[in-house]
């Protein structure tokens, strides 16, 4: 039986990773989560300066889901180069660096200091974050400026780059599509949906921030729709999230086209949801006779 | 730290909307006062776990002592399971109160307000059980209508002051107007209860020159340091964060009341 | 206390409808369900002529929500104003015919056999259903083709116009100004969220329709940020759907700035949804002291 | 018509994974053979009620027997339901069988098809009640060992007749083979089970020029005719939708065979 998959030449043991920004950076959760087995770890985005990220309350729950504002909050790239990169340098799963900036200088300056990080596999770019004005969202909703930012990205880069595309868009096609055309090696989708809570009797709203990104099994029928139409618009590699809880959800996903998975918000419900994610994809495997994960990407 | 099924092992409503709860559970072995766990609801349309104080700790029997009010889904899904249900229990999570800040000799202070008095309690127990001899509980509640939960217990290991909002039961007013007020002597201050009283706690521990541990609280998504949900602002830069912002649910929840901007 | 609201002229003994579609034309629940006590009936979609809507299954259930691809299944507008029309005409409450076409001309059609129905308060128009190719989304997520068929509609109808407008887009600010722009009275939002559900054992889409159009508590966080941002965006009365369950969830869409609610596939769960709504929203008032529902809204 | 809190009196294992169970619930009295019950799940997470058909009515004593089989969340749900739970049914729904269509001397064949026999019992005992003299219960199932379910229940209104896929217990194949295998007169034909059954008894009728009453399934999400998720296309323009489409829920669950395009 085979769960290995390969996106852009990396090799993954399994199709699993987390989500940027709901597993820190594997440190926090190494002492549930033997991070060894995991896919890949994909880090909390990080600038190339300390981030302050958005006044507090910055979660709230929502109807089988969650909201948050955090702002992209992260410590710079040279502490997380020197703390966060050492720690998980010494497992043996690939590490993808989430990348945020307010421009496209800013971007570029993080992908400059980690060309020479040779224990970096890829490179996630979020231009989707609905929580930071000019803090990608611009950049993820617009198809030209997309563009613009994975070109300048890709020019810099010495590991693949995944542009992470936000939902928030008519046509999430069209965005795919961007970003294949300006360079990008592989997609991800979704990042969160925009929302609000309003505190009814204290007529304001829940987050400090207004609003916040809809995340978890709530939104999961969106996901694998965008999914869906994200590969079947582009043939670079697609990784696929947006409210994963199973190895069930995950095997969704991945027959709606997608090649490799992120949980996310759902680490937080159950520290052990990836390890359940790997061993519910095998079970599936298991259970109808399916030899190479692979064969099931795309296949509905 | 440890994600495990618990089960409740005794519900009692100990006042007005305020109920004690004894789980069953190996997180015990390991916990301390002040660390808390993330209780998850059971209905799968609340995938967030609640922050819940450890109040008393039977390290020896595997059982934990929490005791909470209800105030909204997941403390009124609590509140209304039976012994024997299980849940799932995320913990013990952050610091907890350092009791060895305390000597023996000092004069410590514990004040709670409200269901802030629970972790107190826990904290009030191991201050005694590490020797410390002069031990004072400042504790602030509603009213003697809706209930002054908890006095037994802290009346076992400290000498209670009782305050009220309204007068109706021990001293009218707050637990800081209460310490002025009966002149109590204080070296150390341990505190939780509502912001504006740990504001209170704060500026007088400032005025007094004294350390003062408060416990603070703040949404929280995954209470181990993953998510950034739950920071406060500090007056110097985290060394976790590299900003002025640090992590309530590992950093804290408690801290020495100088060092955080509330 | 006052809870009675007027829009475009129409006057709401309360603020409370049903969502187009989840409520057939009031009928079907009308023996659990006193018509009278509702703010307004909104009818299913009706087309010019009969549609025979998608084929099955139409309906399946996910996370705090549901998809629906009915497909706009209805008996034309000749049979509906003979039966459905003339039963709702009995009932002390508005009635609000929702209007769907394929084309331009289709939804006029319906619009002038409707001129004459003075029992017909209001007008709403679906150019965003997202089960129907043609069937409205494409007129729903291009401002200009919104535009377009607001203006045509406006010149033919007796009724005050309400556009419905769809979640499925970058910016509902710019389609709810492009929609007053061209004439529309009101707006109401939102319709449903594009989605896909995969059923991984049979291999296939869950739904016949392959997509779905996603509803219930699920969306309601994305409802209720759109209808924050359109009624910030126009100064033309809004109506507020997505999720809505209680009358603490109505009470958050009116502060959001919707000046009425309707509440759509909870009336599946619960058949009294709306009186409960009703009634929660008294409550409300009651326990805050508030003494005119209009106070409420856009309050945050 | 009404939704009600309806209490769980008694649940039974009564097959692999068939599940037996007695509600308390007023909608019994209004209940008739054929009719069904959406039950919504418990959970805040799964919103839609799930269709279950009645199998037998106890409206004297206000009780509803449900059987079903677990498939998914809400079966699996009611299943491990104790007494004393309670759940939020919606009910009578739909047409169900029309007793009156049976003569009293008519040769009455009956065909259930594993989870679709329950419905077909309840049937049984309101045609024994109507005088109707000769009642044929042709039951098809899996095989013995996954449980020939509610075969003593038949036995007391209908001769019985009993068919398994593996020969098991009773004839080896399906319903359609038994009853001419066996020659079974047959005036008139009521039944519930999987569609290929159904197909197969919908061509057994056309060639043998008699009515049969077949009770179909779809995807439901109100249950009672407003949201056009549940229909079935028909042969000729449905007189309530005038498209070829009719809703199961409403018009149906039991249509005549002839009547829908399966
Ligand atoms: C470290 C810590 C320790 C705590 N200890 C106790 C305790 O010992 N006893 C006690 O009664 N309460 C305690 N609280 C508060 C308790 O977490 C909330 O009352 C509880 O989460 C409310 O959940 P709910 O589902 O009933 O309310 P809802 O309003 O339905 O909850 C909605 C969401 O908001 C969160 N939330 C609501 N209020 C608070 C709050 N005050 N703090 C943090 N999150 C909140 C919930 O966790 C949930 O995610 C503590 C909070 C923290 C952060
Ligand atoms: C009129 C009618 C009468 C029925 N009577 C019985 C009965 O007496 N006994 C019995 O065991 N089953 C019966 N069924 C089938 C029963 O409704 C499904 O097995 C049940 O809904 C599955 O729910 P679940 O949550 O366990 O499965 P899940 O797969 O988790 O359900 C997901 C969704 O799909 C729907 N669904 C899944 N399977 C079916 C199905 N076969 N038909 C309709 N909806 C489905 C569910 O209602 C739910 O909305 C009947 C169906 C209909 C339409
Ligand atoms: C608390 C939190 C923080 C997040 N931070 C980031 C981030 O730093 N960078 C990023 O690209 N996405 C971030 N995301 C988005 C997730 O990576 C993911 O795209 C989204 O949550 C959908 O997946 P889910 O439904 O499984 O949570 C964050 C999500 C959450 C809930
Ligand atoms: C089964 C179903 C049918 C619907 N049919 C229509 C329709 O005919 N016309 C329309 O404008 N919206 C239709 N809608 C959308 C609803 O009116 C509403 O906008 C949407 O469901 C969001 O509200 P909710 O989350 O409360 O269900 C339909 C929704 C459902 C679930
Ligand atoms: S709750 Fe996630 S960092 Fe504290
Ligand atoms: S289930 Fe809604 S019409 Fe039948």
């Amino acid at each position: 039986m085979n769960t290995a998959v390969e996106i852009c030449g990396v090799k993954f043991k399994n199709p699993v990773m987390d989500a940027s920004g709901t597993f820190g950076s594997g440190m926090e959760y190494s002492s549930m989560v033997d991070l060894n087995r995991l896919g890949a770890v994909v880090t909390k985005g990080v600038a190339s300066v300390p981030w302050e990220g958005n006044p507090t309350p910055r979660v709230t729950e929502t109807p089988s889901g969650m909201m948050n504002a955090i702002g992209l909050q992260n410590p710079g790239i040279d502490v997380f180069i020197k703390r966060d990169l050492e720690f998980l340098k010494k497992y043996d799963t690939n590490i993808i660096v989430n990348v945020c900036g307010h421009s496209i200088d800013e971007y570029v300056a993080v992908v400059e200091r980690l060309s020479d990080e040779s224990c970096v596999s890829m490179l996630e770019i979020n231009v989707s974050c609905p929580n930071v004005r000019f803090g990608g969202i611009a950049f993820g909703t617009d198809p030209k400026l997309l563009g613009e930012v994975t070109r300048e990205v890709k020019k810099h880069a010495k590991q693949p780059v995944i542009m992470k595309l936000s939902p928030n868009v008519t046509s999430v096609a069209e965005m795919a599509k961007a970003a294949e055309e300006a360079g990008a090696d592989a997609i991800s989708l979704i990042n969160t949906i925009t929302a609000m809570k309003i505190d009814i009797y204290r007529k304001q709203f829940v987050l400090a921030n207004r609003t916040g990104g809809l995340s978890g099994p709530a939104i999961r029928p969106v996901a694998v729709r965008m999914v869906y139409e994200a590969s079947h618009a582009v043939s670079i590699p697609v990784i696929g999230m947006g409210g994963i809880t199973s190895g069930e959800d995950a095997v969704e996903f991945m027959m709606a086209g997608a090649r490799a998975v992120a949980v996310g918000m759902y680490n937080f419900h159950k520290p052990t949801a990836m390890i359940d994610t790997i061993e519910g994809i095998e079970k599936y495997m298991k259970k109808t006779g399916i030899e190479d994960i692979n064969d099931i990407v795309g296949c509905v | 730290m440890n994600q495990t099924t618990a089960a409740v092992k005794e519900i009692t409503c100990i006042a007005d909307g305020v109920y004690s709860m004894w789980f069953r559970t190996e997180i015990a072995k390991e916990a301390k006062p002040g660390q808390f766990v993330m209780v998850n609801p059971r209905s799968e349309a609340h995938l967030l776990g609640r922050p819940i104080s450890i109040c008393e700790i039977d390290a020896d029997r595997s059982l934990l002592r929490l005791v909470f009010r209800v105030v909204g889904y997941g403390t009124d899904e609590l509140a209304s399971s039976k012994t024997g249900d299980s849940f799932t229990i995320l913990g013990p999570l952050g610091n907890g109160f350092d009791v060895s800040k305390a000597e023996k000799d000092s004069n410590v202070v514990l004040m709670g307000g409200g269901i802030g008095a629970p972790p107190i309690l826990g904290l009030a127990c191991a201050l005694k059980a590490a020797g410390v001899q002069k031990i004072t509980a400042v504790l602030g509640y509603r009213s003697r209508e809706a209930g002054i939960f908890l006095k037994d217990e802290f009346e076992n290991v400290a000498d209670v002051v009782i305050t009220t909002d309204d007068g109706s039961e021990g001293l009218k007013g707050n637990v800081v107007e209460a310490l002025r007020a009966k002149d109590i002597a204080a070296d150390i201050i341990y505190s939780c209860g509502p912001m504006p009283m740990l504001r209170a706690i704060k500026g007088f521990a400032e005025e007094k020159g004294i350390p003062a541990y408060i416990s603070l609280e703040e949404r929280m998504a995954c209470g181990v340091g993953a998510c950034l949900g739950c920071v406060v602002k500090t007056k110097d830069k985290d060394e976790h964060s590299h900003v002025n912002n640090t992590r309530i649910c590992t950093e804290g929840p408690v801290f020495e009341a100088q060092e955080v901007d509330i």
